[in-house]
């Protein structure tokens, strides 16, 4: 069968471990022929999967929320990977700010409305901090690295695996990394798909994630080798960043004590709990709405 | 559209019925603002079928206005007009003009440009090729047929736009000072070459002209206008022998109609 | 004037028309959505729209502000700066040859990509926004009026030639005035621009403004006030489109 | 032709001055980067632009490739789309009210907002991108044509009203190449968006072309890779404009 | 700019040096190309200064060719010309010219148009409106000089170009049929008119006309061109009496003039 599985966003090292599946077989092995389409943001994969413009997709489970309680976008959670919060804000080592503390009266830079702002007053509640003493300038994304790099804002906001991506901008100068999954448990990123396709196709929905699994479990097993397999499909990305990336993936995604993949239905309820009382959302969100069980096994 | 074309009218009307009529005829222009120029009338005229009326007038005093509302470009702003018979409610597919300012297009070559009507009116081409190529021969243009019209002088211009005018054979003509920028010479070259073909071919012709002798060498009538708002003073029959040749003029006659008409313009004071 | 401005019908009926023709969109569109039943992420009816519309109405009245701000600043930013590139160019071939080819780049760049190393040169203020304005809208005045001031015909520049006017002179009182309809035409083409520009910018680097607020609107999956805000958008360039062809109407008598 | 085309140094080196422009600029900007040690990240030296060139190009070349299909595709859709409805516009007034309004909403929309939503409608095919180069270049020709149609001398409309010319006649003898000399101007102004809308449907829609290359790069600050592919669409645009203007020196030879 | 301005030169230089003094000079447009037109010469020509010149020749000999070169519009393909014993190598401030398509600027009005060579020469500006009203008062035009110039007609276009001419009271005007456009009797006051302001500014003009009266009326001498390419056929001294007024027409001379010069221009046979 054919599918379209559409990322987050772009081609990066931290999508390394499709590429894995992708190049091992797993997916022919499932009888899938699957392309890997490139995202414009979660919000955007959402609706892409919603559309049927991609078959399945790869989306941060606080976008996919506010896609049900705002828009009514019927998808789903099929499978999770970042099982833990993704964000961080980031900082330059050797200034002044070394602790979450020091955040207070600094400028972070970030995209208009990304979850790493948007989140933030939970992670300050959480590290002590208090949240209207930071505030936020808003940024191109392809432009963060630079404005920490030269100075120009003093933190960024930015997902714990765009930390190698990151330093090689502000190298020889090394990060200080706030990760919010330190202090908060919320879901990520996860594989999603849509009612229908969970009702009608459960079985093309079951292989997929199978087959990434199975992906993933070699690339967190060779990150170095998940690297190399992904520069070969992707040429612009540097096989040591997508390296890295995949470690960092791992970090979020392999909690001790849960299967890989498997989603808990009260970080299911915590995760919607976090946006509600952080962003806008218009109707309220069940969390059986959110996610479909016994795709993982 | 409701109007029959002329030709086809001029056969089911009654012989009389004129060209051209036209009762009351007014014209102004920006009406009711201010500013308004009252450059017409009231004017009553009646042009018989196959006659040559020549107009003369001081400048500014509504000629051009008058060949306008004739051709049905313009709409009087009071007054009827006809033509053969039938309300004049816009152009006739019949009418050739010349216009005071010899309109050509830049991007055609002189050929083209004469070809113009043939074009419009779907003419054969291959006879008004044949056709515009004769009358550029006549109007000493052959050699220029394919430049462009920028590369004409004044009179040049004058002469290719009275071609196309001709160029479809049309049942009126229709003629500013069509030979206001050409010497003397040329000027009666053309003026009797214009002359035979109108009777020739028994044509109706309305001409504007500010040579006396060239309004009384082509005329049945001479129209002498009044300045602005223009109306008719006199109008004077021309009744000196046809075919016309150079010798005309020469005639005494001739002389005598020209010197009414100077009269009549040199000393505007006298009423008619 | 139009053409077919001769044969008229009701002028009450023919002022209508603009009007009508966009209550017709608006109900076809609603018809549509509802029949079909599309969902609101993809389309949202209008009805949705006005009701995110009037919800958000106080954030959309000053985002609107905001964005307009931009705009008209950045044209006219536009407009100071293609004058008198227009007239070197026009003027001297050597500023011609070296100048035009260069503003050309400069329009061929794609700003979506240009966008955010702007913000990091200029910093977190208005100026990127109004830079990414300037530079989207600039090139349409230019190549118009450039167009305009070499459309003066040549009996008027003998006339103006007779005399030894200076080029100066020629300009101010042959070309300038000739070209005054294609400046127009410019004017009309760069504004819409210039509204696209303005978002452009607000997408790339803004805490405010229409497209700030689609952004967070469509990032957040609230489609309809993304829609109310892009109506909004529309609405703008229309408004500054008939508002330069009002002064259009009033300065060039000359050419109907 | 340019004013000062009259008073003409040494031939050669006029044609000279536009490419010694290019080469001065991009050695003051080489010299620059190198002078103040700027960071291949901020503002890469067209040397290192030139090396990530030389490294990828096969990508280059093929991608290139992309975009121009987008964008010559694209340009003559607008081209077929706007050229009749211009004739309308000019054509009828009632058409002109209706459609006109339309269409400027069309403009107004802004393309990058709504670039998202295309690619929702029309799935990943070449049409979003189409699309979106119709869309982001269409007015300018449209605005421009329906001027031309408007800009013919009452005279000639006299002359033709003369021989009750259809207007279908008008416009085949009289409106249209009076129109001439501003279709090329609108012409050369959609071009260049033409190729800002493949970059902006690239942005969104693609998986190939400079603007994905340009995303991609981006993303892995490979800068001066991103460098590259926006020289070479810069490039793109020039050629496509010129190719416009010698055309266009070609057909029209009477203004002059 | 290396000439010296004529009305200046015109003290330094011994009297005679002609205003405008042609040798040898040809024009062929598109030199080389195919198509070219050979249109004027070799000409050579000598004016005096305070001198009359008409020009009479068949349309399309060179005439708008000829005095486009003298006010230094053009460069002649060979030949010298000078202006006031100053090599002539473009326009100068103090020529007054009438195009044959009389030039107006649509966007301003009819005064503004009048107004343009004291707006582009900085003349002061009281003074110049002055004479703008007088001169539009002159020629007809006074309750239109603040219509625009596409409310006019054809006559009143070209005596909006002529009172244009005259504003700056240039040393040299240069008349291409200033009066084509226009009825005999606004012609031959507007002529007379001319010849007063001339003579009493001791001026110096080169009228191009068709109208043969014209040339003699207002002439020192009369210059006949030939057929393209333009030579000077002949050259008539015009030996009457000045000032000359409406009676000089009927003076026998002036008959014996106008039939020599008919004779030349309508048997052009004879070689001069
Ligand atoms: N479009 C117009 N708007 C306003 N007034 C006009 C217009 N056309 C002509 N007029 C006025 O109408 C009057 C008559 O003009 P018309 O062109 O008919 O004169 P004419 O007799 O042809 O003169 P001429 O011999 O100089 O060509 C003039 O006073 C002129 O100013
Ligand atoms: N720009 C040009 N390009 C080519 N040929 C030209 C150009 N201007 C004039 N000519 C030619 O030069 C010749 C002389 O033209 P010119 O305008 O001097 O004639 P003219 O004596 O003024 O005629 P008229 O009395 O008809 O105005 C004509 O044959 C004309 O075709
Ligand atoms: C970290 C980082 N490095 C370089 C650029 C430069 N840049 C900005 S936009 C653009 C083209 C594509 O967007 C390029 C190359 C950046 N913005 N951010
Ligand atoms: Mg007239
Ligand atoms: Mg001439």
């Amino acid at each position: 069968a054919e599918v379209n599985f559409i990322t987050d966003f772009g081609f990066n090292g931290r999508h390394a471990y499709y590429y894995v599946a992708l190049d091992k077989g797993y997916y022919k092995d499932e009888g899938l022929d699957v392309t890997i389409l490139r995202g414009q943001g979660s919000a955007d994969a959402i609706k892409k999967v919603a559309s049927g413009a991609a078959t399945l997709g790869f989306a941060d489970a606080g976008s996919l929320v506010l896609a049900r309680g705002n828009d009514g976008v019927p998808v789903k959670l099929v499978a999770i990977v970042y099982a833990q919060p993704p964000q961080a804000v980031f900082a330059l080592a050797g200034g002044d700010i070394k602790s979450p503390k020091d955040l207070e009266g600094k400028t972070i830079a970030d995209t208009a409305f990304s979850a790493n702002r948007l989140l933030f007053p939970a992670y300050a509640k959480a590290v002590g901090v208090d949240p209207d003493k930071v505030s936020w300038v808003t940024a191109d994304g392809a432009a963060l690295p630079t404005m920490l790099a030269t100075g120009r804002v003093e933190a960024i906001g930015q997902f714990t695996v765009g930390e190698p991506l990151l330093a090689a901008v502000t190298a020889p100068k090394t990060l200080v990394r706030f990760g919010y999954k330190d202090a908060l448990s919320y879901y990520g990123n996860g594989i999603i798909a849509t009612d229908a396709t969970i009702a009608e196709n459960p079985d093309l929905v079951k292989a997929f994630v199978r087959a990434t699994l199975k992906g993933m479990r070699d690339a967190f097993a060779d990150p170095a080798a998940a690297g190399a397999i992904m520069a070969k499909y992707q040429k612009q990305v540097d096989p040591a960043v997508a390296e890295g990336e995949t470690k960092l993936v791992a970090e979020l995604a392999e909690v001790p004590g849960r299967p890989l993949g498997a989603i808990d239905p009260e970080r299911v309820a915590n995760t919607i709990k976090v946006v509600a009382e952080n962003m806008k959302l218009n109707a309220a969100v069940a969390p059986e709405d959110l996610y479909a069980p016994g795709f993982v096994e | 559209m409701a109007a029959e074309e002329p030709a086809a009218a001029a056969f089911r009307k009654p012989v009389s019925a004129p060209a051209i009529e036209v009762a009351g005829v007014t014209k102004v222009f920006g009406e009711g603002k201010p500013g308004a120029v009252h450059a017409l009338g009231p004017i009553d005229l009646s042009i018989a079928p196959g006659s040559f009326v020549s107009v003369v007038g001081p400048s500014g005093c509504g000629k051009s206005t008058l060949l306008r509302l004739a051709a049905g470009l313009d709409r009087p702003s009071a007054g009827r007009m006809n033509r053969y018979g039938e309300p004049l409610d816009g152009p006739s597919r019949q009418t050739g003009i010349v216009f005071q300012e010899h309109v050509l297009f830049p991007w055609a070559t002189v050929l083209q440009n004469v070809m113009l009507p043939a074009d419009v009116l779907g003419l054969p081409k291959a006879e008004a090729t044949a056709r515009a190529h004769h009358l550029l021969e006549l109007t000493g243009l052959k050699d220029f047929a394919h430049h462009s019209p920028q590369m004409l002088s004044g009179g040049m211009k004058q002469r290719a736009a009275f071609c196309r005018a001709l160029l479809a054979d049309p049942q009126l003509l229709l003629l500013d000072e069509p030979f206001g920028a050409l010497d003397a010479l040329t000027r009666e070259e053309l003026s009797l070459e214009l002359s035979r073909i109108w009777q020739e071919l028994g044509r109706t012709a309305l001409l504007i002209t500010h040579d006396i002798e060239e309004a009384i060498l082509l005329g049945d009538r001479v129209l002498i206008m009044s300045p602005r708002p223009g109306r008719i003073r006199a109008d004077i029959a021309v009744d000196l022998p046809r075919p016309r040749n150079v010798g005309t003029a020469a005639l005494p006659r001739f002389q005598e109609i020209k010197q009414a008409i100077r009269e009549l313009i040199f000393n505007p004071g006298r009423p008619e | 004037m139009t053409i077919a401005a001769v044969a008229r019908p009701g002028t009450a009926l023919r002022r209508l028309l603009t009007p009508l023709s966009y209550v017709a969109i608006v109900l076809v569109w609603e018809a549509a959505v509802r029949a079909f039943e599309v969902p609101a992420w993809l389309l949202p009816a209008p009805s949705a729209i006005a009701g995110a519309a009037s919800d958000w109405l106080p954030e959309l009245a000053t985002n609107t502000l905001v964005t307009l701000r931009e705009t008209v600043f950045g044209f006219l930013v536009a407009l100071a700066a293609s004058l008198p590139l227009a007239i070197l160019i026009a003027f001297s071939e050597p500023a011609r040859r070296l100048l035009y080819p260069i503003l050309l780049g400069l329009q061929s760049i794609p700003k979506v990509a240009l966008a955010p190393l702007i913000t990091l040169w200029l910093g977190f203020s208005e100026w990127p926004k109004i830079v990414i304005v300037v530079l989207v809208c600039f090139f349409p005045i230019l190549v118009n009026v450039v167009a305009g001031f070499e459309s003066v015909p040549k009996t008027m520049l003998d006339l103006m030639h007779s005399l030894k006017a200076s080029e100066t002179m020629i300009f101010r009182r042959l070309r300038i005035p000739a070209a005054m309809p294609h400046f127009f035409t410019g004017c009309k083409v760069a504004i819409t621009f210039a509204v696209i520009g303005a978002v452009i910018g607000e997408f790339v680097a803004a805490q405010s403004g229409l497209g700030y607020l689609i952004l967070m609107s469509t990032s957040q999956s609230q489609t309809p006030l993304a829609f109310a805000a892009i109506a909004l958008l529309t609405i703008m360039s229309i408004v500054l489109f008939y508002g330069i062809e009002l002064l259009e109407r009033r300065i060039v008598r000359w050419s109907h």
